[in-house]
């Protein structure tokens, strides 16, 4: 395992001393908790906005902090969801009177612990606590009988749009409506060239062949699906963009769409594969309106790339639009 | 010792962390081949930490073991920290008074803890969890008591019971949990957490005895 | 090679079609030269900054084009500089009248090529015609006898500070000036953990053993002057800062600083190395007043990261400072 | 075939051209070594792109030489383009008229061709760069040439000393290009320059002889 870290279960706590010592006018870190907020909170009369999850998808979440977007992050171990105490800890510190809105990626574990916040919070402070779960990942099987779905990309764009329904001063009942539609609209797909190191397990998660994709795959390391043989970027837009499809009609409404790097794919593959990816959505018609391309929700150093699109009527473009001021996605101001 | 204290309480939880600490990477290992590799480190570090607690600052066991379930809520995180947390939180409202351990306050503890488990994660048995350790040792345990064995022969029927449902999450699909993901393909591994509950419950058979 | 592309051959052109579709709005990208430019040219009176170099930096220095910035990219072949023939489109393209700057980092071929275009366009269309060669990299020995240090991370400053100041309306030589400035107070130095595979060649360029780093690593993939065994990230942040406080005192003036990420190196380590790299230069009396984390200058997917330090006085700090609208970088607007 | 003309010119290009690609891979991987592993890759694709000119649409030798330099500048980039595009174009500027061509006009050509890549890339013989190469061969053609010897004469001694040239970079430390910034890590390693150098010589010494 070659990594730049000083010792296993220093990681997370250390990166955030980093994350303190570069963004020390906008951002504040609670160290002891592991929660990344804006320098100043709470926000009177604004929906607090907290996040969190496992560490190592950075920029998500601790990167989308800030302005516009969420009030803060709870940062839990690599890959592993963070505890009650932290979403305890960051909802105090964010009420701002009108309520806290928990942003969750459906995992188990993430569930389950900002579960036990919220009611714990709510038992504590008295604070109006809602939660809305993010799971859009296609790969996975949607069914009464399962967990659902996987939150993967679509939580950036949850993030960013909610945060600006905040910033604009809706309320919570007013956010909640603008999650389900953005859930409702809002689907991804993943594929990995390689695998990555946990450091915790310090060999790779999987091993793939050199000429082998894993389809399907989280942001976790977990493994995927199915297993491809490796063919042409022409051929991987297909395999991003098919199951996306099918899943979902994206035609006659505007589309936000985000070519995401899983961390260890340089930006001139990312980009190349939007390429062949926005190719492939004009001619089935889809009409993409907004674009990202980058590494904004990874794993660790993977290597690989998700596609997420998003079906976006005014008002969402209109909050996609507005201005962000976040380590990791910053616009108009 | 089949006396209930906080001493005797943290003899156990002491133990199960030793044992977990030895099984961490193989617990991991496991949870890479159907999970994201974290099973072993996060019991480890919640175990860790619950290991450190001193019986001597608490009154009795109900104390302790709703202690030791508040800091595996508030260090693992991950599925495992408000499962395993609840498990203890449940032993400790269950176990109120200290002193003589029978059989069937061991079932009923074990039934309570499994309840709070099934209340938090949703798990039914043979959807490839800790459930299906927990489920078949509880039943053990009640089945001991029901035909007035001891406490001792009771945990070892559970711990018997534990290692087989243990066993028989190999041929599961997953429906709950991050192997729930992987469908078809999480056949043939032995689910992560229905290991560390079966080491947890060897290791009761073991100090509580 | 494990790489998102159709072929070898068409890596650069088929990334710049994604570039075209990702920032419609923004940018124009004239593919038959691989030019990639602000989506209005040229702007009247205002010096066009030209810049470009081999491919696989990126977001350097395609995503680097935009208000604030740069005016033109000219993208080369991956790690090969771009040829004359690219520079003379971009320096025709974006002549306001205000004559054209090249940013050029010190490498033989670049200067070349560089060279070649800058006497071709003077001469074919009489635009005068400066350059800046960017040469901050302390791995390298600077003496007469040798071409000089390579440049690397501060090439990045360079086109932000000097993209601010030609907004603003300076003028060729105001904008030499300010170069010159730039060039005396930056350096900069890397270090690396895994080599990359340039397409072309199909393999590593070179190997590190699983405890190794290589120290003074360019951004092509060369070999640098010496082998380490990689330690903990506080003794990285020691063979990062050393070199360069080494070579130049940074203190007294306040600083502006970028750790970069070369790639593959995922932005939680990168942080976790800022945070170290911050003690050590707080420790030396080093003031940071801006920072930069993240991947700005890469090498395909290498891991490993560089510190780039620039003293800046309050100009410098202003045009730092200054709103800046690229794919790669963006604040203020 | 001592005549110069488009036709001889083109038979030695596509010579050389062939030979680069079938080395394409060896001069990389010599850049793999010291350099950026581009060298074999940026010279293909600038003799691929002069071998595909016709030589029929050229009046004479100088004018398809100053194309082919002109080619290879706007499509090799990087080091070589500049250098190998100068040296062509310094030999069409030399080499004015078609027909018999002695001796003393080779040397005097890649003499042009020495001076205008040395004046393109300052580099000085041992600096372990292409120029190591030409060097030597450039003087053994004018020597040849002072002898009285003939075009083809001329040709064997220069590519002979070329190949020498050549050899003679392995114990250099470069100070010139990016092999430069190895300091003394260069030495030991084949420069790829010089390499692909040696190659154009051998090919002029089939070819045009
Ligand atoms: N809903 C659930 N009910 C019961 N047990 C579960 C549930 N989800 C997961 N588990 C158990 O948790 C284990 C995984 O724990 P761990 O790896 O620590 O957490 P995570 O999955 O968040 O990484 C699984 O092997 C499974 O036994
Ligand atoms: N200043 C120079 N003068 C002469 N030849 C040079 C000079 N710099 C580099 N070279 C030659 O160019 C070769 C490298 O060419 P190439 O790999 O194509 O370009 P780059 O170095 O830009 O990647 C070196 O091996 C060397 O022979
Ligand atoms: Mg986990
Ligand atoms: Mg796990
Ligand atoms: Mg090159
Ligand atoms: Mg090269």
């Amino acid at each position: 395992m070659k990594k730049l870290i000083n010792a296993v279960e220093d990681i997370v706590k250390d990166s955030l001393v980093g994350v303190a010592a570069a963004h020390p006018d906008s951002l504040r870190v609670d160290l002891e908790n592991a929660v990344v907020l804006r320098a100043e909170e709470p926000h009177e009369g604004k929906v607090g906005l907290v996040s969190g999850g496992g560490s190592g998808h950075e920029p998500m979440h601790s990167g989308y902090v800030g302005y516009g977007m969420l009030d803060a992050a709870c940062c839990g171990q690599v890959f592993t969801s963070p505890v009650p105490d932290q979403m305890m800890a960051a909802d105090k510190a964010v009420d701002g009177g009108a309520g806290v809105l928990h942003i969750v990626k459906n995992y188990t574990g993430d569930v389950m612990n900002f579960d036990m916040a919220a009611e714990m919070s709510a038992a504590e402070s008295g604070i109006r606590i809602e939660s809305v779960l993010v799971a859009d990942d296609v790969a996975v099987q949607d069914s009464l009988y399962t967990v659902g779905r996987r939150g993967v990309g679509l939580t950036v764009l949850m993030e960013k749009i909610l945060g600006a329904a905040a910033e604009e001063g809706r309320d919570l009942d007013a956010l909640l409506r603008v999650a389900a539609k953005v859930n409702e609209g809002g689907r991804s797909f993943g594929l990995a060239l390689t695998s990555c190191v946990v450091p915790a397990a310090g060999r790779p998660t999987f091993e793939l062949a050199d000429d082998e994709i894993e389809l399907g795959i989280g942001i976790h390391g977990e493994p995927g699906r199915q297993r491809a043989k490796l063919s042409t970027a022409a051929e991987v837009a297909e395999q991003l963009a098919e199951p996306i499809l099918a899943d979902l009609d994206f035609t006659g409404e505007p589309v936000i769409a985000m070519l995401n790097g899983l961390g260890g794919t340089p930006l001139i593959e990312q980009y190349l594969v939007w390429g062949e990816v926005s190719k492939v959505l004009a001619g089935k018609g889809v009409q993409v309106s907004r674009t990202l391309v980058g590494n904004h929700i990874t794993s660790l150093e993977m290597a690989g790339c998700s596609l997420t699109l998003l079906k976006a009527d005014g008002d969402l473009l209109h909050l996609w639009d507005a201005p962000v001021n976040t380590p990791g996605l910053r616009w108009g101001c | 010792m089949s006396d209930l204290s906080a001493q005797s309480v943290s003899t156990w939880l002491k133990d199960f962390a030793e044992v977990i600490n030895e099984q961490a990477n193989y617990l991991t290992d496991l949870d890479r081949q159907i999970g994201d590799a974290d099973h072993g480190s996060n019991m480890s570090r919640g175990m860790s930490a619950v290991a450190a607690l001193d019986p001597a600052s608490f009154t009795d066991a109900s104390g302790m073991l709703k202690k030791a379930g508040m800091t595996l809520v508030s260090t693992v995180g991950g599925a495992s920290g408000p499962l395993y947390g609840t498990f203890f939180l449940r032993l400790g409202t269950t176990f109120t008074s200290d002193g003589e351990l029978s059989a069937a306050d061991l079932a009923r503890g074990m039934k309570a803890g499994l309840d709070g488990i099934i209340a938090r994660g949703k798990a039914s048995p043979g959807d490839k969890t800790l459930v299906d350790t927990l489920t078949p040792a509880v039943a053990a345990a009640q089945q001991a008591a029901d035909e007035g064995r001891s406490l001792a022969e009771a945990l070892q029927a559970a711990s018997k019971a534990a290692d087989q449902g243990r066993d028989s999450t190999v041929d599961m699909i997953a429906k709950r949990g991050r192997a729930s993901y992987l469908g078809e393909r999480s056949k043939g591994h032995q689910d992560p957490g229905a290991t560390s509950m079966a080491l947890l419950i060897d290791s009761a058979a073991r100090c509580l005895a």
